[in-house]
């Protein structure tokens, strides 16, 4: 390793803490508040599961009572439905693969010791705690948590407890909830963007960031936009229903026969609002996904990823065209319908940064000699499942067959595959890929390659029958389906309720696996994968200020394999040229 | 042995007491002039299981009359000079079935526990909208156990049910044990009324109150209402 | 353990731009709210802006200057920087009057009957206010911190802080003026 | 592992592919004008969108197998041509595809929303609430009465909160809880929500389109076929949500207004 004498100029020190406050709570150090991200999303995945096993056992057994739950209420089914979905997008899909992984190891790939701000970066996490918090208070609140929907479409959100159980203080609380929440993204995303722009080390020019730095930097980016137009429209929904103000409540409402005295707001001004943040999160949540997968297949398939600069390129067109799109969520909302064909294109167009960067890792899969580790299954996983998830977005994008099947399970299908189980398969593909790095320990391969097959069956058990669900006209977000009303349908819907049990057991192999090896795993080397990247350049876990004391130079791309190195068939970014 | 004997008969003795000595009671016949709005035909349409149950259309009772100018469903209670009276043990009950409130009008006592049923083969829910008390809105799926609840304050509670809009109706909360009801025939009777001057309040939904006074004695004091209906 | 070294200097500045255009856009996104809500609302009623803004709009943009003004004194030697670090207080102290001043434009308008639920344009003005208020108490607060390490000693990473400070305070004064323009022209 | 990987992504696609040939669940019998174009556009996608699933699935298959044995050592091989190819291949096709698409899918959509609506159009009023739809026909003097929001008694059954004592129109309106047709005559639906967001979807006619409080939206559709088939919601609205539903009856015309007399002689 090379390693420079003379340290840049500094402002100040600030050296190891040693009371363990300071060390493991309020601590200021990148690596430990990944882990606090991380720690976050695994309780936030956990609950966020078991709300979903609750729905669909009372969507295969309507008359049955549940356990710990009892006969399973029309307004219990919707607020564990809006609850699951708040906490998945939110406290999982946005913390595990951006905010987790992307703490732990952002500093780290640009050579840094730390964040420019840690103290923001302390509070980022505690906010968004905080935010967790406030939100599962709403369980215990009097008519229970909110049940409008992880949308919150106003005016049900905004005019209050007479619209329905949840609709009070509930609702409230989600509001406030969801305002914290972005509070401690902008700070983390703020920290992300200058660490990559103003702490890269010598050498490191921007062309030689891993893709997974790429991910991260741009999806703050992206995350930055998204959650500055999401705080203030948390702040008005928040004033509609405390302050008495008409932001997003029309005049002439009558809910259970009185007259609300509101006048004048829009209900699609919150679509919007909602959606230019809603469609860009979905790519806050897959983006990450991209940049692991493209960083860690090289890493097992021994050769560099095809077209290194294409694929950048096409997380950087998707993020921007992101940016395009929100109104196909809005195509039967009442807007303009002329508006739907104007959103309808750029949608279409995503598709094609999305196949290109599919069909990229396809081609660096060919010819290679892929090590089928768990983290490279969980790779090829998320390639299989991204394509599915992607494919029927080819539907919905067009507004004439949307207006059959939007609200469908087609949709649930849809948005389940292409963001959350591809989303999630990044994440696992992360787990195992770092936990060597962040733990000092190896994850059990055996358990590991179990907990992929498994889950991968599994995935495709619940989320594909969906789709014929949604080809039957199956609507989503109903309690029950009475006799009349797509009846026929209960068999399937039983099917994927085994499925979606079968898939949640196991990941009890994955919990075990991990709580295993935290403390009786193999010691890990530094470099268990003989991968390149910077962290690989120090030790299993990386000492307190990532480096101890070097500095290191970059001389090498992100992915310098199947050449003549020093060790092998590959060149580390840190080795000399 | 003796004693436990004594004790007994004392019991006994005590629990066969009579009631307060010649309790009177209020009778009348409430009425109405002028032409009451027609009642409308429910269509149900939503909800066969409901529908079914029905031979010909049920229709709405805010205005429900009978033979020769009865009005029935006013609610007539002492609202002055009643010497005390507690909260009777026993629950009222409350029926919903064939999608509708059964009783239209159900009157109970401060504190006294209400339990609500549902006898259909839907999910009701049921929504008070007090003005006095908290509102509350809760579900009640097919073949789940009777809710059962109680209000703190005197009250006249509207009562619906959001998954069948149609379903309507009042829970009335009195701090008087000392009411009637009026049948489809226009008549009530107000019994167990020690001797004494009273002022009676009649209530109805959609044409107010109305208040007289009333002396009761050995003999039942007569007390009718004529409320002045219009057709909209 | 190897203590961790401090971030450069330069990124207090980047991290400053980065945060500008957060703001930014959550200003956009608020006036954007604005504009659907106003078109097609019968309930829109216009109003006089308390002639209290334009004094503080005057206020504010002076604290700029004396702001500045400290910025290009702060030196070394002692008594610059003692005078460096008047021109800063004053810089502080007016954008306190600032806030003070926006207080008293809402008393105005509470006077008048105009409360937050009153009306949409009268919502939308608190909401603005109050908005930029709260992002102004943070530049206080940089301020304050910047006024701190002035007194005490003059290192590389002063500079650093009080031009990032300063260029945060400069973009305040800009969105005021974007805001009173915005409030003067639609309410 | 690795084969049984491959196995295992080749099993899926070919089984869930095998469902979605069979039609084992398929979209109900159409019964509307814009029906078939929609029936006929949602087919070619699913072939398009069908044949890139069997196709890269089976790829991504074929490469694991093919690699699958990591003792061998093998040389390790670019992919032919590098990325180029790739990309103007995936733009090209899949730009071709969606400009195909597009076009002829808006032209569905402008049918379907933005055509205009022929003037023998029955006119219906349609009025979402927590958690029913009502339907109101203008009766005789063929013009509707104005709503007033106060007025709305939903237990004496003034769902649209008319006002007959000062309002001659409203006197004959006919108001009910389902939704009856001409068969073969344009409908124009005029769209408004009492409390929330409601919406309209009837999955035979193809059609959906949400009620927004504060506004009111104009929706149109001719039937083609008698037949009885729901309505229901699909904007989450609140506890009932799952409930609220209604019916929709196309009848022959003859039908159709006998039923509207009957319905009228009960108001």
């Amino acid at each position: 390793m090379t390693t420079v004498s003379t340290p840049p100029p500094v402002a100040h020190h600030h050296g190891p803490p040693t009371r363990f406050i300071q060390k493991y709570i309020f601590s200021t150090d990148h690596k430990v508040i990944g882990k606090q991200y991380l720690g976050l999303a695994l309780v936030a995945v956990t609950t966020g599961m078991v709300l979903s096993w609750y729905m669909r056992f009372h969507l295969a057994f309507p008359d049955a009572k549940a356990p710990g739950l009892g006969l399973i209420t029309p307004e219990q089914y919707l607020q564990l439905m809006t609850m699951h979905g708040t906490i998945m997008v939110f406290f999982v899909l946005t913390t595990a693969p951006f905010a987790g992984f992307g703490n732990f190891f952002l500093p780290i790939h640009v050579g840094a010791e730390d964040m420019p701000f840690p103290h923001f970066n302390m509070m980022s996490f505690w906010v968004t705690l905080t935010a967790f918090l406030v939100l599962v208070t709403s369980f215990v609140v009097p008519e229970g948590p909110a049940l409008a929907g992880w949308t919150a479409y106003a005016p049900l959100s905004a005019v209050g407890s007479g619209s329905g159980p949840g609709e009070g203080l509930g609702q409230t609380l989600w509001a406030i909830s969801i305002a914290i929440f972005c509070i401690g993204q902008l700070l983390g995303g703020l920290n992300f963007i200058c660490t990559v722009l103003d702490m890269r080390t010598k050498g490191l020019s921007l062309a030689r960031l891993p893709y997974v730095t790429w991910a991260w930097f741009i999806t703050s980016v992206i995350g930055l936009i998204a959650f500055s137009v999401l705080l203030p429209a948390c702040i008005l929904l928040i004033l509609d229903r405390v302050a008495g103000t008409s932001f997003f409540i029309p005049a002439g409402l009558v809910v259970n026969d009185r007259l609300l005295n509101h006048a004048g707001g829009s209900p699609l001004l919150w679509q919007h609002l909602f959606w230019f943040f809603g469609h860009p999160e979905v790519y806050i949540a897959i983006l990450p996904g991209f940049g692991i997968i493209s960083t860690i297949m090289p890493a097992f398939a021994r050769k560099p990823l095809l077209g290194p600069r294409v694929l950048i390129g096409c997380m950087a067109a998707i993020g921007f065209l992101s940016y395009t799109v929100w109104g196909h969520h809005m195509f039967l909302s009442g807007m303009n319908p002329t508006s739907a064909m104007g959103f309808s294109i750029p949608t279409l167009i995503i598709t094609i940064p999305a196949t290109i960067a599919t069909l990229l890792w396809i081609g660096t899969l060919y010819g290679s000699r892929y090590r089928f580790t768990t983290a490279g299954l969980f790779c090829l996983g998320f390639i299989s499942v991204f394509v599915t998830g992607g494919l029927s977005g080819f539907f919905l994008a067009q507004p004439s067959i949307d207006t059959y099947l939007h609200a469908t399970y087609f949709v649930v299908a849809h948005f389940h595959f292409v963001m959350a189980v591809a989303a999630i398969f990044g994440i696992f593909a992360g787990t195992y890929f770092w936990f060597p790095k962040m733990f000092g320990r190896m994850m059990n391969e055996t358990l590991g390659k179990w907990h992929f097959a498994l889950t991968f069956t599994g995935v495709y058990g619940v989320f594909m029958p969906m789709h014929y669900l949604g080809l039957a006209g199956n609507v989503r977000r109903y309690s029950s389906f009475p006799a009349e009303y797509m009846g026929q349908a209960l068999p399937l819907h039983r099917w994927i309720t085994v499925a979606a049990l079968f898939t949640g057991a196991v990941q009890l192999i994955f919990l075990y696996n991990l709580i295993r090896s935290r403390f009786a795993g193999e010691p890990a080397p530094d470099n268990p994968w003989e991968a390149t990247s910077l962290e690989w350049s120090t030790s299993s876990p990386p000492p307190f200020d990532n480096f101890g004391g070097r500095h290191l130079v970059v001389s090498h791309g992100p992915d310098e394999y199947a050449v003549k190195g020093p060790r092998g068939d590959y060149i580390m970014q840190a080795d000399p040229p | 042995m003796m004693r436990t004997f004594a004790i007994l008969g004392v019991a006994l003795l005590s629990a066969s007491a009579p009631a307060p000595y010649m309790a009177g009671s209020v009778t009348g016949t409430i009425t109405f002039t002028g032409t009451p709005p027609k009642m409308k035909p429910i269509d149900m349409a939503k909800e066969p299981s409901c529908a079914k149950q029905h031979a010909t259309p049920i229709e709405t009772e805010n205005v429900v009359t009978g033979p020769n100018n009865a009005l029935q469903y006013v609610v007539i209670y002492v609202s002055a000079g009643d010497q005390g009276s507690e909260t009777p043990a026993t629950p009222v009950h409350l029926d919903q079935k064939g999608c509708q409130y059964i009783p239209h009008v159900v009157v109970m006592h401060t504190a006294q526990s209400l339990e609500i049923a549902n006898n259909d083969q839907t999910s009701h829910n049921i929504h008070p909208l007090p003005t006095k008390n908290p509102e509350w809105n809760k579900s009640q799926p097919p073949g789940s156990p009777p809710i059962v609840t109680k209000y703190e304050n005197a009250d006249f509670i509207p009562v619906k049910c959001n998954v069948h809009p149609w379903m309507h109706g009042y829970h009335i909360v009195l701090a008087t044990s000392h009411f009637g009801v009026s049948g489809n025939d226009g008549t009530y009777t107000i019994s167990g009324l020690p001797p004494g001057k009273y002022t009676l309040t009649a209530w109805h939904e959609k044409f107010g109150t109305m208040t007289q006074d009333v002396t009761v004695g050995a003999q039942p004091a007569k007390a009718d209402f004529q409320f002045k209906a219009t057709p909209y | 353990m190897t203590p961790k070294l401090g971030a450069p200097p330069s990124a207090a500045r980047t991290g400053v731009w980065v945060g500008m255009g957060a703001i930014a856009m959550s200003f956009a996104a608020y006036t954007s709210a604005m504009m659907v809500r106003r078109e097609g609302a019968p309930d829109w009623h216009h109003f006089q802006l308390p002639s209290i803004l334009y004094v503080n709009t005057v206020i504010l943009l002076a604290s700029s200057v004396a702001l500045e003004v400290g910025r290009r004194r702060v030196g070394d030697d002692y008594e610059v920087r003692r005078a460096a670090h008047r021109y800063l207080s004053l810089a502080f102290g007016l954008g306190v009057a600032f806030l003070i001043g926006q207080v008293l434009a809402w008393r105005d308008l509470a006077a008048q009957g105009l409360f937050l639920a009153t009306n949409p344009s009268s919502a939308f003005f608190y909401v603005f206010t109050a908005a930029h208020g709260l992002h102004l108490i943070g530049g206080l607060v940089g301020l304050a911190y910047v006024l701190r390490r002035v007194r005490l000693a003059v290192g590389p990473g002063t500079y650093g802080a009080l031009g990032a400070v300063a260029l945060y305070w400069h973009f305040m004064d800009a969105l005021w003026l974007y805001l009173l323009g915005v409030l003067a022209l639609w309410l | 592992m690795a084969k049984l990987f491959a196995v295992l992504v080749a099993f899926i696609t070919i089984v869930s592919t095998a469902i979605f040939v069979a039609h084992t669940w398929w979209l109900p019998p159409d019964i509307s004008v814009v029906g078939p174009s929609i029936d006929s556009q949602l087919l070619e996608t699913m072939v398009a969108a069908g044949v890139l699933f069997v196709v890269s699935q089976f790829t991504l298959a074929l490469f694991v197998w093919r690699v699958s044995d990591e003792r061998k050592e093998r040389p390790i091989r670019r992919f032919p041509g590098g990325a180029t190819p790739l990309v103007v291949l995936a733009t090209a096709l899949v730009g071709i595809e969606v400009l195909a698409l597009s076009l002829v899918g808006s032209k569905i959509w402008y049918n379907t929303f933005l055509a205009p609506v022929p003037a023998n159009a029955l006119k219906v009023d349609v009025q979402a609430g927590q958690f029913a739809f009502y339907f109101r026909y203008p009766g005789p003097d063929g013009t509707f009465g104005t709503p007033h929001p106060d007025k709305i008694d939903e237990g004496a059954g003034n769902f649209f909160g008319l006002d007959p004592a000062n309002d001659i129109d409203a006197r004959d309106d006919i108001v009910t809880a389902e939704l009856a047709v001409p068969v073969n005559r344009p409908i124009l639906l005029t769209m408004h929500a009492k409390d929330v967001s409601h919406s309209f979807y009837v999955p035979e006619l193809r059609l959906q389109q949400d009620f927004v409080p504060g506004l009111v939206i104009p929706l149109h559709f001719t039937a083609t076929q008698v037949a009885k088939t729901e309505i229901v919601c699909t904007q989450l609205c609140g506890l009932g949500h799952y409930n609220m539903k209604t019916y929709l009856e196309v009848m022959s015309a003859a039908d159709f207004d006998k039923w509207l007399k009957d319905q009228a002689a009960q108001q």
